[in-house]
């Protein structure tokens, strides 16, 4: 029993490091239509930030995590245009060419921080490293606590900002008809390109606290860009509402499976729901679009 | 015009043809009186491995570097330098396999090192048998390699059957009735696989009981296996694996307040990022190693261990593991085998199937320790002289616990924190 | 399809361009050292793979990223069948080796195909994550430990097999496309799939077919692939990277393009392997790559062919060409 | 499909039968319950205004939509909820209200792309004859994207012509192009209704209409609102008004 209640925690505490990692990339997967490769690369970068923030100026990723964030959005903002032209080009096929675009840029993180920083993994402490709660018998470590709690304030500072503000309004706008946002005045490039490098920050940050709980290496982008694809679709492309079900989903799944079937079949059995759900409810099982 | 072009062609190709003799003549004739002993190094230089990789190269370069100072290795009175040519494997069996044959085609060489794992060295030593180029493997650890009796490819590290097995059984000896219980888990892929079937049939061996033997894939989540070891509380956990796993495990752990009484695992502990990465939660941990700086063994050119540990310290930054200290052990044996065979290089094919041979009859002491190769049965080939030490990290440093022949320091059980 | 004289003439031209081809590369061998016809050989291999891709990419304009299933399922069947207990010569698995993997890609076709863009691309990289996760699990395959296969190591054998593979699939899929039936459904579902559907053609069959026939061609490459290298394991043979490589070859050499894929690979095996045995131990091959690909998104949509026959040009070109014959 | 053809008693062979079809998107029904009838070589306009229902009716008589309620005959058999390739192959041919060429390919490449699932092996004449009948055959090697937008019209008309159907849906075909290539268009309308074929015509262009249509039909509101010979129409209040009403 006591096993059982820590698998459920297990599962919800996996499932909100999973949920930071989608929301960004639902957000622009509804304004631009673009399935960005990169979306492990980006909380890549940010999980790398962190540990040159502690190594070199020793400031706490708790800290450092909002540095991050401004970074990333800076940068996101800086190639969102570009993401913008090639989706909104004349290409023969713009959706297809984006997907090349942002895996292009994908490899080109992933190279490029195996040539900088070279092979090896980089652990990145914070003070709350090895903390735990402990509630009945149930062990819960403080990072990934954190996380759950920055998943759960990332969706609900979406939601304000998508639902209450004038920038939000013009985000919805643009998801539901680009073309009829822009006869209505918005900047639909503008827009995009904000709405990418809000998208960067996110993920980045995210990628400053998963660095926290397991560690960072260059090669992790790709476990992290395959995760937030299923989260994604489990949740409907473009949901982000769905995202916190579906994340949580997925890491009960995972949790589960490990503890009570075999950590050997976790992978196999996470594709595997993946492909089926895709095959039987392409759509998402629980969502609609922003 | 077609006679012409064909009459102006000919001329060209005569002075072509005449120039190349003339300026060719002397690269050709001073690659034959360059007299060196070209060595290729075929290992995960980049990819998934790239860790390990590095290590390999620097155990196999010190060893070049140092015999290098001396004039080279001796043949019949005369020295010869070593010149070493690299081939990434890019952790690939296929990448490796098309630098084993470029080092051998381009760049001619005598003897090649071997990879750093074990499924490159696989793809690798057919390559090594088809040109009959004879290979020392430092590194590969996987039983497998040596069940396909290879001809002309030799090991220099016990395969890791038989050091996790050994391990396990040592600290049972040592413990007596103290553990009784042991849990086994591992990564999913070759070596770590292999070492934790070795722990497993060590655990039986030893008469314990085995509470769980599970493998979980390359970058799972480990808290649900920490949450179920819990579950067991075993007294010993065994861990099959590289470092960067072990690092994510021992802070895994701790962070769902687990410490168990006594954490085995092999590869990995004895590297300086487990414990610069960790700091005091590496204390206590306990490692397999076949090599320590410790050990009572030494050789002319490396003196002991403890000599070479210095130099490859003062060389590159951080203290060898035992990677290290077998690839450079590797060339002590290709220096005693052409000392033997007594010819000068370059070896023609020939030459080189008798330096197999005389590769095959080694029988030498090194800073490493004994070195003789199988000559049969199920690890043919492999070097299976070094005894496992059982290490724990103590204070930050490596040191010998068991078996007591080799031990420096007392096993300490339960370890610091145990839950 | 030859209706007027200048298009037999044209044929004829085409087939003596081949046949010329033909010859150049099959007197290759004797030109080159051991380890450069190595490098030549995998880039037959990789040409052919992309030019498999490029029938379900490039063709009927679905992006696959699970490719890298069907040419493991080519190396393990080729694989098993030669091990020990079974023994089977190794031509005699090619011909299970392509219809397994024909068999699997029709059972997945079908459902998957129904998906557009995106979905499509996730859904077949999801089955090739599971499919690998399979070969890790499976007694059969070895596990992670992978399997060895009996070594033959004779480097004209693996070029010639190479050659013949890669020939028959550029000249089998440039025959389909350009000059039977199925081309041009492939075509017309691709460039409209309503109207496609409304000139009565049958767009899911032929997806799947296309899709089968790419599966098919991969395997075959597999096969080759796990006989040559002497061991795979599922990393080696059903990693992502495989997809990722054909991907990349084909967007670089030109989408759609019968010619294409075969320049992109080349260009990039050969610059792969050439900055692999100049720098050694660098990664930098890997960001240049990233930057390519960007590069090529950005400004030559259409690939290096585009360079070489810019759309309008070439047609112009090759009807001129025609003419004169 | 397995299952009999079912023969409806008041037209028996009639190319086309729609038979209270009713087609909803959401909470908008695009159309409503519409019936018709049509003869051999007759040629029937389809007119309204804008979103009245008439390029949806296309796409459920030609199959691109699966209808929600009503049936549809092609030649007597009962073709409802059959897929779109099968209906096609079934003997009804249409072109889009936006032309959707295989724009990749050329012209020539385009007629033979439609004739795929029939006689494969007159394609490449077929193709000659029918760019010559439609005068495209100086543009033949050119790629569909090159042409003109009347010019796209004529290849998408071509490429129904290829298939030999007995019925062509016509979906503004003559808007907005040239009155020379509009006259060719014609022309071929009136050629082809000799050898039997019937059409259905949407159409804006109320002159073409009065030339050469047989009988209209007038929509509104997914609904058929009128029916008749032109002179009927264009005396017709309910008509007026359904024009009137949406400009108001």
């Amino acid at each position: 029993m006591d096993l059982f209640l820590q698998t459920i925690m297990n599962g919800v505490l996996i499932g909100g490091i999973l949920i930071c990692l989608t929301i960004g990339f639902q957000l622009t997967f509804g304004v631009l239509h673009v399935i960005d490769f990169a979306v492990g690369g980006w909380a890549m970068l940010g999980g790398y930030a962190a540990y040159w923030l502690v190594a070199l100026a020793g400031i706490d990723p708790f800290i450092s995590i909002f540095l991050v964030f401004v970074l990333f959005a800076l940068i996101g903002r800086a190639v969102g245009p570009l993401i913008y032209h090639v989706r909104t080009s004349r290409y023969a096929r713009p959706d297809l060419m984006a997907l090349a675009f942002t895996f292009g840029l994908f490899l080109l993180m992933r190279g490029g921080a195996l040539w900088l920083w070279s092979y090896n993994s980089r652990n990145v402490e914070s003070v709350f490293s090895g903390e735990f709660l402990t509630v009945g018998p149930v062990t819960i470590p403080v990072l990934r606590l954190s996380a759950f709690l920055m998943a759960l304030l990332i969706s609900l500072g979406v939601f304000l900002l998508l639902y209450r503000t004038r920038f939000g309004m013009a985000v919805r706008a643009v998801a539901q008809n680009r073309d009829h946002a822009g006869l209505m005045g918005v900047d639909v490039k503008r827009v995009s390109a904000y709405v990418y490098g809000l998208y960067t920050g996110i993920t980045a940050s995210a990628g400053v606290l998963i660095a926290t709980i397991y560690s960072v290496n260059p090669s992790v982008g790709v476990r992290y860009t395959l995760f937030a694809f299923f989260v994604a679709v489990l949740a409907g492309l473009g949901s982000v509402g769905g995202v916190l079900i579906a994340g949580l989903a997925l890491g009960l799944m995972e949790s589960v499976v490990s503890t009570y079937v075999g950590t050997r079949y976790s992978l196999l059995v996470v594709f595997g729901v993946l492909f089926l759900v895709l095959l039987i409810a392409p759509k998402g099982v629980l969502g609609r679009g922003i | 015009m077609a006679g012409k072009f064909s009459r102006r062609a000919l001329l060209r190709g005569t002075v072509l043809g005449s120039g190349a003799l003339v300026l060719g003549a002397p690269v050709v004739s001073a690659q034959g009186q360059e007299k060196v002993i070209r060595c290729g190094v075929v290992t995960s230089l980049s990819g998934d491995n790239r860790f390990g990789g590095n290590l390999t190269r620097r155990g196999y370069d010190l060893w070049a570097e140092e015999i290098n100072k001396l004039g080279g290795i001796e043949i019949a009175g005369q020295r010869y330098p070593v010149k070493m040519f690299y081939g990434d494997a890019q952790s690939r069996p296929a990448s490796g396999a098309d630098a084993a044959v470029r080092l051998i085609i381009q760049d001619k060489v005598d003897v090649l090192f071997g990879p750093y794992t074990s499924g490159v060295t696989l793809a690798v030593q057919p390559i090594s048998a088809k040109y009959q180029v004879p290979m020392i493997s430092g590194s590969a650890e996987s039983p497998n390699v040596w069940l396909s009796k290879p001809a002309f490819n030799f090991g220099m590290i016990p395969a890791v059957d038989l050091t996790s097995d050994k391990s396990i059984k040592v600290l049972a000896e040592n413990l007596g009735s103290k553990a009784k219980s042991v849990a086994v888990v591992g990564v999913d892929e070759p070596f770590s696989k292999e070492t934790a079937e070795g722990f497993r049939h060590g655990v039986q061996e030893a008469g314990l009981e085995l509470k769980r033997f599970e493998l979980f894939p390359a970058n799972a989540d480990l808290t649900p296996i920490i949450s179920k070891l819990k579950d067991d509380n075993p007294d010993i956990v065994a861990v099959g694996g590289h470092e960067s796993v072990f690092i994510n495990f021992v802070n895994a752990a701790v962070s769902l307040d687990y410490r168990p009484k006594a954490l085995i695992m092999h590869y990995g502990v004895t590297s300086a990022a487990f414990i610069n990465q960790l700091g005091e939660k590496a204390n206590g941990a306990l490692g397999v190693s076949v090599w320590t700086a410790g050990l009572p063994y030494r050789d002319d050119l490396f003196g002991t261990a403890s000599d070479y540990s210095e130099l490859s310290f003062a060389r590159w930054g951080t203290h060898p593991d035992y990677t290290e200290a077998g690839c450079s052990a590797s060339g002590l044996v290709l220096q005693d085998a052409a000392r033997r065979l007594g010819k000068a290089p370059p070896w023609d094919q020939k030459t080189r199937v008798e330096l197999t041979k005389a590769i095959e009859e080694t029988d030498i002491e090194t800073f490493y320790g004994p070195v003789a190769f199988a000559k049969e049965g199920d690890h043919f080939h492999n070097n299976i002289k070094p005894v496992p030490v059982v290490v724990q990290i103590k204070d930050g440093k490596v040191v010998p616990v068991a078996p007591s022949s080799a031990a420096e320091g007392e096993l300490q059980y339960p370890m610091p924190g145990a839950s | 399809m030859a209706s007027n004289p200048g298009q037999v003439r044209g044929n004829l031209f085409r087939l003596a361009a081949i046949a010329v081809g033909l010859l150049a590369l099959g007197v290759v061998p004797a030109f080159i050292d051991p380890y450069s016809l190595r490098i030549v050989t995998g880039a037959l291999m990789w040409a052919g793979l992309a030019c498999a891709w490029n029938i379900v990419g490039g063709y009927a304009g679905y992006i696959s990223f699970g490719h890298s299933a069907f040419f493991g399922i080519g190396a393990y069947t080729t694989a098993i069948l030669m091990q020990a207990g079974i023994g089977m010569p190794f031509l005699a698995t090619l011909l299970p080796s392509v219809v397994i993997a024909m068999i699997v890609a029709a059972i997945i076709g079908g459902p998957t195909m129904r998906l557009r863009g995106a979905y499509f691309a996730i859904a077949t990289w999801a089955f090739a994550e599971m499919l690998m996760q399979l070969a890790t699990i499976l007694d059969i395959t070895g596990g992670t430990g992978g399997l060895s296969l009996p070594a033959y190591l004779n480097e004209f054998f693996f070029y010639y097999t190479m050659l013949a593979a890669a020939a028959a699939s550029f000249l089998g899929v440039w025959y389909l496309i350009e000059y039977t039936r199925f081309g041009f459904r492939l075509k017309a579902l691709r460039d409209h799939e309503p109207a496609a559907e409304a000139m009565g053609i049958r767009t899911n069959l032929v997806k799947v077919q296309a899709f089968a026939l790419s599966a098919a061609i991969t395997a075959l490459f597999g096969s080759v692939f796990a006989y040559w290298t002497t061991y795979i394991d599922p990393m080696s043979v059903m990693g992502p990277e495989i997809t990722d490589q054909m991907v990349v070859m084909v967007l670089l050499g030109g989408l759609g393009t019968i010619w294409g894929p075969a320049l992109g690979a080349v260009v990039l095996w050969i610059t792969n392997r050439y900055i692999w045995s100049t720098f050694g131990d660098t990664v930098v091959y890997l960001p240049v790559l990233g930057l390519i690909i960007a590069m090529v998104v950005l400004f030559l949509p259409n690939g290096l062919i585009s360079l070489i026959v810019g759309r309008r040009r070439g047609r112009e070109l090759i009807s001129r060409i025609l003419r004169k014959f | 499909m397995s299952s009999p053809a079912i023969k409806t008693s008041s037209a028996d062979k009639s190319p086309l039968v729609l038979e209270s079809v009713v087609k909803r998107f959401g909470g908008v029904t695009a159309v409503a319950g519409v019936s018709l009838v049509v003869a051999p070589g007759e040629v029937v306009g389809v007119i309204g205004p804008n979103g009245s229902g008439k390029s949806t009716l296309f796409s459920l008589a030609a199959g691109g939509l699966p209808v929600d309620e009503g049936r549809i005959w092609l030649d007597g058999v009962d073709v409802t909820g059959q897929p779109t390739w099968r209906i096609a192959r079934s003997g009804i041919g249409r072109t889009f209200q936006i032309p959707s060429l295989f724009d990749n390919m050329s012209v020539r490449e385009n007629l033979l792309a439609a004739a795929v699932e029939g006689d494969w092996k007159g394609a490449p004449v077929r193709a000659e004859e029918v760019a010559e009948m439609l005068q495209i055959t100086h543009v033949i090697n050119n790629l569909a994207s090159e042409l003109s937008g009347g010019q796209q019209k004529l290849l998408e008309f071509g490429r129904v012509c290829m298939r030999d159907p007995k019925v062509i849906l016509l979906d503004e075909v003559t808007a907005g192009v040239h009155p020379n290539i509009r006259r060719i268009i014609l022309e071929v309308i009136r050629r082809l209704r000799q050898t039997g074929i019937t059409f259905l015509i949407i159409e804006h262009d109320m002159e073409m209409v009065r030339e050469i249509c047989d009988r209209l039909i007038v929509m509104n509101m997914g609904e058929v609102v009128a029916e008749g010979s032109f002179d009927d129409i264009a005396s017709n209040v309910e008509v007026q008004q359904a024009y009137l009403g949406r400009q108001s």
